[in-house]
């Protein structure tokens, strides 16, 4: 853990005696990624993509440099697969809209991971109101194993799409999604792949996991706020028709109707967001600068720092189980005794940021038979004080709640 | 949040609550929720001659939530529905952060929760009990 | 003309040479904007809303001290009705989504102004082909006026709803929205108000105008882009569906369906833009600080000195009428013989950036009878030399093209 | 974009296009447009004997796709179909910029147009014409 990787970040210099483990929720900005978008309002902006003049021929590259960039970075075959949108959600939410709207039909089914965040089971919910199709669960076990198994046995000769995380942002599990994608396509079925947690974390191939859809969110992934990502296969995204409405997705308008712009523009209406774009491409240049061998090794050195202490500690549940190589990055836990939200409060008492509550995974909970958990979660700018004081203050909890005093 | 944001009234309420438990002779009761934390009291009182004769609560809940309905309910037994929605009201002023130190006092235990205003995610937290209370004084009447 | 307000806009220390004349598709961004955004990553970015410590208190503080400082702005009666967007396109597709599919049916007509932007015409044809309603559209006349009478003459009982722009981005004219308004309600109708143009450039108040929709961008308006707002009166924001489904949108979520949060929440669903709205914030403190007195006097003056030496040139038409009056910072025009892409070419050439095509209004175009057009547009940051530069070039573009040698 | 980008050479096929005009004689004509700017060019060819013998085109334009047309008629008149096609290929190399100076004298004036590619939006102006001319000799074969 030699490097101190804290240095690029400039909240940390702000802040220093903060333990930031929520990286779940949103990462930090290295200071790269601030003067980036900060670079682009003073050198190259303009509204892109029409522009007859410089400074919009240099909004237009910076736009799709950075769209190239995504491409690179998981792996996609084509420039024309990667539509910017604002977050994951907005991402999933169009492929219900866009794809769900006109593909689905009453006595369709549509598969749904029981962990998944509000955010890929929602948008499945209201389609399945909408069209009239089956929405069904896919259970997983308490530590948030899905089998290959369980996935044969759910998928019927009706099931469309299935929907999941490839890592669930409650038990930091990793879902084996190629050979998931592997068994929907036997069955033909589409996969949509939610790669919030993942993206971030584990170098991602699209065309190596097969799947036919890809979400995923910049601010979690050291970029700015207000820019995310949807990947589809091009087959897929040009038969599918628009979701938003506006300028920039039109070939050509008239009174009764339009003929729409080719992909990946067809997706992207109104001014685009060269700003947070250009923001991911300088995240994702600081990702390959870093690299994934030393992300991935101190994330789960941390990681497994982080159970090995956890698990000696009387009264702590680990959800998901106390094997360390089950977690990504991502430890969510319970203490007898003591509410999360009630949890987070002594930890934020201790200048150490934790998430309490059900993480945007109600079902999950449901399923699990707890109201709320407590989480922490780490990105390879912790280092091993920022476990050893996250240990110390859960060491404390109890008793500053008044339990064996 | 300082350390002792948790102090002893908080603690000693929470983990000892002298009104948590069910209310046989109650004549009228109401569940309140915190749908997004899961949180859930049902608050039950005891209405004899024009005042609030006992009370008590029951569900789950963090602390906050479990040791301000406590607390409520240990200053509002004894007292008028009239008293005890002033004193509710006296609450919320209390959490917007526009109390006086007079009004204050009248809240005595109640004002441990006095900072709580600075964790807008649990103000839902300590009102829970006070808002049942209100909406339970209201369809009561 | 004192005051220099480029000295506050970096991109011009960037290019000292360059005339900007394309605020209308986007604006620039004072250092004050900038450095507020970037701050915010400093100092305060967290997952907001949902967070249990101190960060994440601030990153909620400065999100809703913008929704605040938004509300003030245009008057709104309470901050529920302000939710946050990407931009102008998103909030209009937004009513058109949520409010159109449950209270629209086939029956029901809805009204557009003609000269309306792509944003606020294609969300209408797509709501109409998919519940049935009519959409018919209400038509100016060629220096781009709407009258009462016409707008009345157009409404029917069965007219639900009414869009249309505060300040068209083609002729710039401003519409007598607060007539309109009156007149729709008395109809029973709604007026969506698109404030793309307006917002930036002229004090608007919702409660005065009583529009019920308000629709305007961020980056038109000196803030960075993927940040936009739509205004709602509460009554119906209130009764409306949500939009979008994911995190941070809920009160309760279980495997069959979902409470929904309060207003505004209920339609910001995923990890809302916190970086957007900081730099929002800042925008609308600047253009206090400038103050609107000072932008309407400065953008009327470069309007009306621009229109003057424009139609002293032979060959140049203006479009909307030669009184100066009537273009509020926005001068689109043709040049006898010279296709508008060559005049923007020309422009170019001499390092002025203007605009040429159909400005999203394609529709418009073919109203007036011409496939396309140039456009200049101003903000106050514009100074006489501008306009000078301009006119000068535009006196060449004949010339330069091949005519009268 | 330098103040010469509009040389004399394109200056001239636009103001004084040689090929801007019907062709009674066409053996096929086929329709190209540039749907987000409104341009449209009829592209008209004569085939005799295995040859182009003769071309014209009609429609509006800007000076780009008008010069652009009238250049490519210039160079394809008296080709086979397959030299042209191989001409129309070498325009392409041209504008995505990895022609050879060998190559460039090849397209002679068309050459005017290399810098095209500094300006994304107007590619797909100087490129209609040569479009055009690639469908129609696809579709007539
Ligand atoms: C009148 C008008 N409405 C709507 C829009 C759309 O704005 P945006 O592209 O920021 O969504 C624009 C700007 O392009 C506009 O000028
Ligand atoms: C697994 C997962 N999916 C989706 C999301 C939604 O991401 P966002 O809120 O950025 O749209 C999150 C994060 O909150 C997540 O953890």
């Amino acid at each position: 853990m030699q490097q101190n990787w804290k240095a690029d970040f400039p909240v940390f210099a702000q802040f220093p005696d903060m333990v930031y483990l929520d990286s779940a929720a949103t990462s930090q900005k290295p200071a790269a990624v601030i003067a980036a978008e900060a670079a682009y309002y003073r050198e190259a902006n303009a509204n892109p993509l029409r522009g007859l003049y410089d400074l919009s021929v240099r909004a237009t590259d910076a736009y799709e440099n950075a769209r190239e960039a995504v491409r690179g970075f998981i792996g996609a075959a084509s420039a024309r697969e990667i539509v910017f949108t604002r977050n994951a959600t907005e991402s999933l939410n169009l492929i219900a809209y866009s794809w769900g709207r006109s593909e689905l039909h009453s006595g369709d089914e549509i598969l749904v991971a029981i962990s998944e965040h509000h955010s890929n089971m929602l948008p499945w919910q209201s389609l399945a109101r909408e069209t009239g199709a089956a929405l069904h669960y896919l259970e997983c076990d308490s530590s948030g194993v899905y089998t290959e198994e369980a996935l044969r046995a759910a998928l019927t000769p009706n099931t469309k799409i299935f929907a999941i995380a490839q890592i669930s942002n409650v038990f930091g599990r990793i879902s084996a999604i190629a050979d998931f994608a592997r068994i929907c396509h036997e069955n033909g079925t589409l996969i949509v792949c939610d790669g919030a947690q993942s993206v971030p974390h584990i170098p991602v191939n699209v065309q190596a996991l097969d799947v036919d859809f890809l979400a995923f969110s910049g601010h979690k992934m050291f970029a700015p706020m207000g820019i995310g990502v949807l990947y589809g296969k091009e087959a897929l995204l040009r038969k599918m028709p628009p979701f938003l409405y506006g300028g920039e997705m039109i070939e050509y308008v008239t009174r009764e109707g339009a003929e729409y712009a080719e992909l990946p523009h067809k997706f992207e209406a109104g001014t685009v967001n060269v700003g947070g774009a250009v923001g991911l491409h300088a995240a994702i240049d600081y990702v390959n600068a870093v690299g994934f061998a030393e992300i991935v090794r101190r994330e789960d050195a941390l990681t497994a720092f982080a159970v090995q202490e956890m698990r000696q500690i009387p009264h702590v549940t680990i959800i998901g189980g106390d094997d360390p190589a089950a977690h990504h990055g991502i430890v969510t836990f319970a203490v007898d005794g003591v509410h999360p939200h009630d949890i987070a409060a002594i930890f934020d008492s201790d200048s150490i940021a934790i998430r309490a509550g059900h993480h945007c995974a109600q079902p999950l909970h449901q399923h699990i038979g707890v109201s709320s958990t407590a989480r922490m979660s780490l990105a390879f700018y912790n280092d091993e004080q920022d476990v050893e004081k996250f240990v110390d203050t859960l060491k404390t909890v109890r008793r500053r709640m008044g339990f064996e005093r | 949040m300082s350390d002792n944001f948790y102090d002893e009234v908080l603690i000693d309420h929470n983990l000892h609550p002298q009104h948590l438990h069910d209310l046989p002779g109650a004549t009228c009761s109401h569940a309140g929720m915190n749908p997004s934390c899961g949180d859930e009291i049902t608050l039950h009182l005891e209405m004899r001659g024009g005042i609030i004769a006992d009370g008590s609560f029951t569900g789950i809940g963090c602390a906050i939530s479990q040791a301000s309905a406590d607390i409520m309910l240990d200053l509002i037994i004894g007292r008028t529905p009239e008293e005890a929605r002033k004193l509710a009201a006296l609450f919320r002023k209390m959490i917007g952060g526009e109390i006086t130190p007079e009004e204050l006092e009248i809240l005595e235990e109640a004002g441990a929760l006095q900072n709580i205003a600075r964790m807008p995610a649990r103000v839902k937290c300590a009102t829970l009990g006070w808002r049942t209370l209100e909406h339970l004084l209201e369809t009561a009447d």
